[in-house]
């Protein structure tokens, strides 16, 4: 495991990046435990300053320290695509690996399923729950709905990679050992799936970091908690660009664009290292 | 006689069209055969591509289920969804080499665990110097050694050697029968001829019953004892062994006969297909016929 | 043919089982809620404005006949549907008594153009562009486009969209800061309107390509990395075949199959995306309907754009799934 | 007669650098060879014995990170001379098809899933064959109907073929433009000992009728037996044997060939037939002198430290062991 991480760290310059950019972000956000203020009272402070030595990143026209309500943006918003993104792996882990591995009826009624969540607008759907639900749309119960819109697409490509390991010889192989078959789904074929998994994970979370972004700048989300959507939300609440406060949107700008190619760029030198045809063209040719 | 398999008037039927159609691929028609477990016999499958005779070996394992007939493993019907215990019970006794040796081992897994679960799970021993000897003895019997193996990657080893482990570890519990999937098809050419004389000596030396399947007409002709030719999905002759492919009755068996290559005129190629075989063959396909039987007790395919 | 009807069929009752369980859902949510749906509605659609008592007691009913919670759900259920299958979604509240049927009609027309520009042109430029940039790894403006869209890609879609509003409508003001056609004019088939609608346009359909770019072309360069090595593209190699005629018709067509079916995938997220464009170009589509349809608090106005959306990108995912067999001999259409 | 390929003492490795660790395979190891005009000159060798590099260098189709590290290779068509890794690359391509051309392995996979046949001859043959489009068609038909095909096959699309039709469809592809040469890449492994023998048949008729020479490479040492004229073995990146086909299954001078040609089961004959020890070399790290001493059942200290030079021992036959004397006569060893 610490091999293949150095591995990339030193041979594969997109993941490097990534990883740096990804790290500095998480840093930053954890500092948010030690923040002397409460993220969520306004006009504490005198209004629109500039980025200077005492306010790294200024204030806003709600009298908010920038640099820490960002920490508490940065925590926020990753808590959130890491919760989506845990919650809809287990279910597109479980789906997928019953789909495949059961087959049939099973299967068929799951893929059923599967379809139609695939075609549903996300979007729609959520602004709808969030119309009806209002204040109880609270973080997690976002989180929640987004993740149970959001596995069905990897659930189909867990099911068909348990296909062909299902239908593989080893497995046969390994069954004629003796071994029940949980033994040979957690010990033969999660390596195979754990990887995408993973990958598809740090996928989900820009997927679900940006529909937390879409909606918080309409509004459309608990707007008193500080988040990347968020922050954008009141810097335009309060027309920041018109007004000459850039450092209200800039900021948020730059975390947003440091977070997502961060885990864009792993995700990405990941799925590149775990398809072996590119792992083989990296090595140059094969045989 | 004491019957290890039987084989009952097996048919195969594979949906072949999609949810609205009911196109219907009939992959084995009405085989028959019955092995002696006090007769210990290398009984072999021979066939092209499309023949039926990888999913009649299927069939056998319990992979696959029949869509008439039955097949009996010591009168109780193969059944691949049968409890765990009958499950056990039966791989104790049945046991498989696949085709390919490089996909019957998991790449990213060490070798050992399919001999270690073999050991533990079939046999039923768990101490674990016991395990080691076990396991080295059945690999000494195929010519390794625990070191060789054990702590190796597939991708360490020969496909020879690979395909070698197979097979011990279906020995490892002691099997009445050993079915084996095309197993030196995979194999480089200086090592095919190991694996077939390892074959004949689970025969000879441990009294294991082997079918095997092949395309391969001479080196059936050098080990096995009976064999059944098929044709898609139909037997259309069967018998002893070595009477039949020196003189086969059957049209499809006399062509496969004449397609193989001869190096006894080399570098004369002899190439010129047996255009009449194949159009008699071509004529008869999709008959059904009858089965006669001859005096030497083979049976062929006859069509009125 | 046959085969190929029975095909479209299957595609279409899937079609109708995601409409339907799409809208079911809206329905359900909306009636899940601890909050009386009707007396909610009113009492949010009537805050801020003042609307004729009238008005408040003939959208009671209307309400409570379409959402009335004074009989049985499954009943609710029938008597919901049965007035959604005629595209009765009820008066909105905010526009009392106009249908919101015609709202959604109106609003319609904008974001299916929106929609229709940006994927065509999106899909087949990506495409293009990234099955030579898979196949010609070493051309240098290839590699710099790849790195421009590749830092593009991850960020957020209303960033983009509101960057380019910043630059090519306030810094540099070239263009119109917003809606769907310049003011005044009247909607008609004049030279002037069309122009104005066009040029109205140029923005949302800009920031929503350069979004949308990235996504085809770096899917298209991934998929093109692993074609150059299947056999029959090294065949073609070896026999000498021109090197555009190899992308195209060797490596691109192959590849093709795949992009189609993330098309397929992709319509909802791109509908997503029109949304914010909407927004923030203020331009007359679907998606401001829906943002002042929430709010204002207009319920049936929500329901109806929530419902028609799903069904819209339902039946753009059906049309794309029906070019499938057309672009691959080798599907047996089952 | 002279000769279509001339090969000398060609050395082409991979030299490949994965995450930090520098590896070099040497596929091709110091061979010298030539093929012969109107001639099938069969390449027999096991898994790694570097058959598939060696012809990747004859197609002109070398690249990164596999490359020439000395030696050359030269092509004499009677019209033109080239040396392929000399030229410009322009030169080489332009000489595609008309005057060398490819069979490749395995039928599945080669021809464009999504275009029909007759659009797949246009886009390979009609350049070089440099004629109209409309002349082309009936020419097509010709040369498809020379090999007994359909026409019809033009109008299909490949899945719709057997994998036999498959195979058949590329070497019509690779002989319609009448190449002199043209290399055949395991042409019939993946298909049955019916159509197999068809499909060699057909090869070795447009082979005849052509005058044209044929680099057959397999690792089944029956094919090799009954299509080709002579035979090179090549054993962990080099030629250890070579010779006409007749007496290199008559009397073989290498100890692998004897094994090779030896181990082959014949119906009619149950003597036993056993196999060779060990396994092939890792092309990464040969072992030192001749490559074949680990497994080779005569080798002395000599084969571990000297590597023989592969000498001319007349007949047309060269070989590379220092025992070669005592490798008996086939016929004798059978009975």
């Amino acid at each position: 495991m610490f091999k293949v991480f150095s591995d990339l760290m030193r041979y594969n310059i997109e993941f490097a990046i990534g990883f740096f950019l990804f790290v500095s972000v998480l840093i930053f956000g954890t500092l948010s435990f030690f923040s002397p203020i409460d993220p969520t009272q306004i006009y504490m402070l005198v209004p629109d300053i500039k980025p200077n030595a005492q306010y790294w990143f200024g204030t806003n026209s709600r009298g908010q320290d920038l640099f820490w309500q960002m920490t508490f943006a940065v925590r926020n918003s990753l808590l959130f695509g890491f919760t989506v993104a845990m919650m809809s792996r287990v279910l597109s882990l479980v789906i997928g690996l019953v789909s495949g591995y059961a087959g049939g009826w099973a299967d068929r009624i799951l893929m059923f399923v599967n379809d139609i969540f695939v075609s549903i607008p996300v979007f729609p759907i959520l602004v709808l729950f969030f119309f009806v639900l209002r204040d109880d749309l609270t973080t997690l119960n976002l989180a929640i709905l987004v993740a149970l819109l959001g596995w069905a697409f990897d659930a189909r490509l867990i099911r068909s990679m348990m296909l062909s390991l299902k239908h593989r010889e080893f497995t046969q192989h390994a069954r004629f050992s003796g071994m029940p078959m949980y033994k040979i789904v957690l010990k033969e074929h999660l390596p195979y799936i754990m990887p995408i998994v993973f990958s598809t994970a740090l996928a989900n979370m820009i997927w679900s970091i940006g529909i937390e972004v879409t909606l918080a700048v309409l509004g459309f989300a608990n707007i008193s908690i500080p988040t990347f959507g968020t922050m954008l939300y009141w810097a335009n609440n309060h027309s920041a660009m018109i007004a000459g406060i850039w450092w209200w949107i800039l900021i948020p700008v730059v975390f947003i664009a440091m977070t997502f190619l961060g885990l864009y760029l792993l995700s990405v030198s990941l799925n590149e290292y775990i398809d072996p045809r590119q792992r083989l063209r990296r090595m140059g040719g094969g045989s | 006689m004491n019957k290890l398999l039987e084989v009952k008037n097996v048919v195969k039927k594979f949906n072949t069209g999609g949810l609205f159609s009911n196109k219907k691929l009939t992959a084995v028609n009405d085989v028959s055969f019955t092995l002696d477990k006090n007769k210990p016999e290398i009984f072999t499958i021979i066939g092209e591509s499309g023949s039926g005779k990888t999913t009649l070996a299927r069939m056998i394992l319990g992979l696959e289920t029949t869509t008439h007939g039955e097949i009996l493993h010591e009168g109780k019907r193969v059944d691949g969804n049968a409890n765990r215990s009958t499950r056990m019970n039966f791989m104790r006794s049945v046991q498989p080499v696949f085709q390919n040796p490089f996909e019957a081992f998991n790449p990213l897994k060490k070798i050992d665990q399919y001999l270690v679960s073999t050991t533990k799970e079939l046999l039923q021993i768990e101490d674990d110097e016991e395990v080691k000897t076990i396991i080295d003895d059945n690999l000494q019997k195929v010519g390794l050694s625990h070191a060789e193996i054990m702590g190796r990657y597939p991708h360490e080893l020969s496909g020879g050697q690979l395909q070698r482990t197979a097979i011990a570890r279906a020995l490892i519990c002691n099997p009445s029968l050993l079915v084996a999937d095309e197993p030196v098809s995979m194999v480089d050419a200086s090592l095919k001829m190991s694996i077939v004389n390892l074959l004949q000596s689970l025969r000879d030396d441990f009294g294991v019953n082997v079918i095997y399947i092949t395309h391969d007409l001479a080196t059936a002709y050098y080990i096995s004892d009976r064999i059944i030719i098929m044709q898609k999905g139909l037997v259309v002759e069967m018998g002893p062994a070595r009477p039949i492919l020196d003189d086969p009755k059957h049209p499809y068996s006399q062509l496969l006969k004449a397609s193989v290559l001869s190096i006894a005129d080399a570098g004369n190629g002899q190439l010129a297909p047996a255009t009449d075989l194949i159009e008699i063959v071509n004529r008869n396909e999709g008959q059904i016929g009858k089965m006669r039987t001859y005096e030497d007790t083979r049976q062929v395919r006859e069509y009125s | 043919m046959i085969n190929y009807l029975l095909f479209a069929a299957k595609r279409f009752l899937q079609l109708i089982a995601v409409v339907f369980s799409g809208v079911s859902v809206a329905f359900f949510v909306s009636h899940l809620s601890p909050i009386d749906p009707v007396e909610a509605a009113i009492r949010r659609s009537t805050r801020n404005s003042n609307v004729n008592p009238e008005a408040v007691e003939k959208m009671r009913e209307t309400l409570t006949a379409l959402y009335g919670v004074d009989v049985p759900m499954w009943q609710q259920f029938t008597n919901f549907w049965s007035k959604v299958v005629v595209g009765d979604f009820g008066p909105s509240l905010l526009s009392f008594p106009t249908p919101t049927m015609d709202l959604v009609l109106r609003a319609l027309p904008w974001t299916v153009g929106l929609l229709l520009v940006t994927i065509l042109v999106t899909w087949c430029i990506g495409n293009f562009l990234g099955a030579f940039a898979g196949y010609f790894q070493d051309n240098k403006y290839l590699k710099t486009f790849g790195l421009v869209t590749m830092s593009i890609q991850p960020i957020p879609y209303y960033i983009v969209a509101f960057l380019t509003l910043m630059l090519l409508a306030f810094i540099w003001p070239i263009l119109p800061l917003g809606g769907g056609y310049a003011i005044g004019l009247v909607q008609e088939w004049s030279w002037v309107f069309v122009l104005s609608v066009m040029k109205h346009a140029i923005l949302p359909i800009l920031s929503l390509i350069m979004v949308g770019l990235g996504l085809w072309f770096l899917g298209m360069r991934a998929l093109v990395s692993n074609i150059i090595s299947e056999d029959y593209v090294v065949f073609a190699e070896l026999a000498g075949v021109s090197k555009p005629k190899i992308v195209i018709s060797y490596v691109m067509r192959n590849a093709l199959v795949p992009q189609l079916t993330a098309l397929a995938m992709a319509i909802g997220g791109i509908f997503s995306g029109t949304v914010i464009t909407e927004q923030v170009f203020s331009y007359p589509g679907l998606g401001s309907l829906l943002v002042r349809a929430v709010n204002s608090g207009d319920y049936t106005l929500v329901l109806a754009v929530s419902s028609v959306a799903v069904a819209a990108v339902a039946v753009a995912i059906f049309i794309v799934d029906l070019l499938h067999p057309l672009l691959d001999p080798r599907i047996k259409v089952e | 007669m002279s000769d279509v390929l001339t090969v000398n003492k060609l050395k082409a490795y991979y030299i490949m650098n994965y995450f930090g660790t520098k590896r070099e395979v040497r596929a091709v190891d110091n061979v010298s060879l030539t093929i012969r005009k109107n001639e099938i000159y069969g390449i027999a060798g096991e898994s790694s014995s570097g058959k598939t590099s060696l012809i990747k260098v004859f197609a002109a189709a070398m690249r990164p990170p596999f490359e020439i590290v000395d030696g050359d290779i030269k092509f004499d068509f009677g019209d033109v001379k080239i040396d392929p890794y000399a030229e410009d690359k322009s030169k080489v391509d332009a000489l595609r098809w008309s005057h060398f051309s490819y069979i490749m392995q395995g039928s599945m996979s080669v021809l464009n899933p999504v275009r029909k046949i007759g659009k797949t001859f246009e886009d390979f043959a009609l350049k070089p064959m440099g004629v109209s489009k409309a002349a082309f068609k009936p020419l097509v038909i010709e040369h498809l109907e020379k090999l007994k095909l359909s026409p019809d096959i033009l109008n299909s699309y490949p899945h719709e073929l057997s994998g036999g039709m498959r195979q058949r469809v590329t070497i019509a592809l690779a002989t319609v433009c009448r190449p002199k040469f043209i290399i055949a890449d395991e042409p019939t492994t993946a298909l049955d000992v019916v159509v197999q023998k068809e499909v060699l048949s057909m090869i070795r008729g447009i082979q005849q009728e052509m005058g044209s020479s044929v680099v057959f490479v397999t690792h089944d040492m029956s094919v090799h037996a009954n299509i080709t004229d002579r035979i090179g073995i090549f054993y962990a990146g080099r030629l250890v044997e070579e010779g006409p086909t007749k007496l290199m299954f008559e009397q073989p001078k290498h100890p692998y060939t004897y094994h090779l040609v030896s181990s082959i089961p014949r119906i009619g004959d149950t003597q036993r037939r056993t196999s060779l020890e060990g396994k092939p070399p890792s092309l990464a790290t040969p072992p030192n002198g001749c490559r074949f001493h680990p497994r080779c059942p005569i080798a002395t200290d000599k084969c571990s430290q000297e590597n023989p030079e592969l000498i001319d021992i007349g007949q047309g036959r060269r070989v590379a062991c220092f025992h070669s004397d005592k490798v008996k006569p086939l016929a004798e060893a059978i009975q």
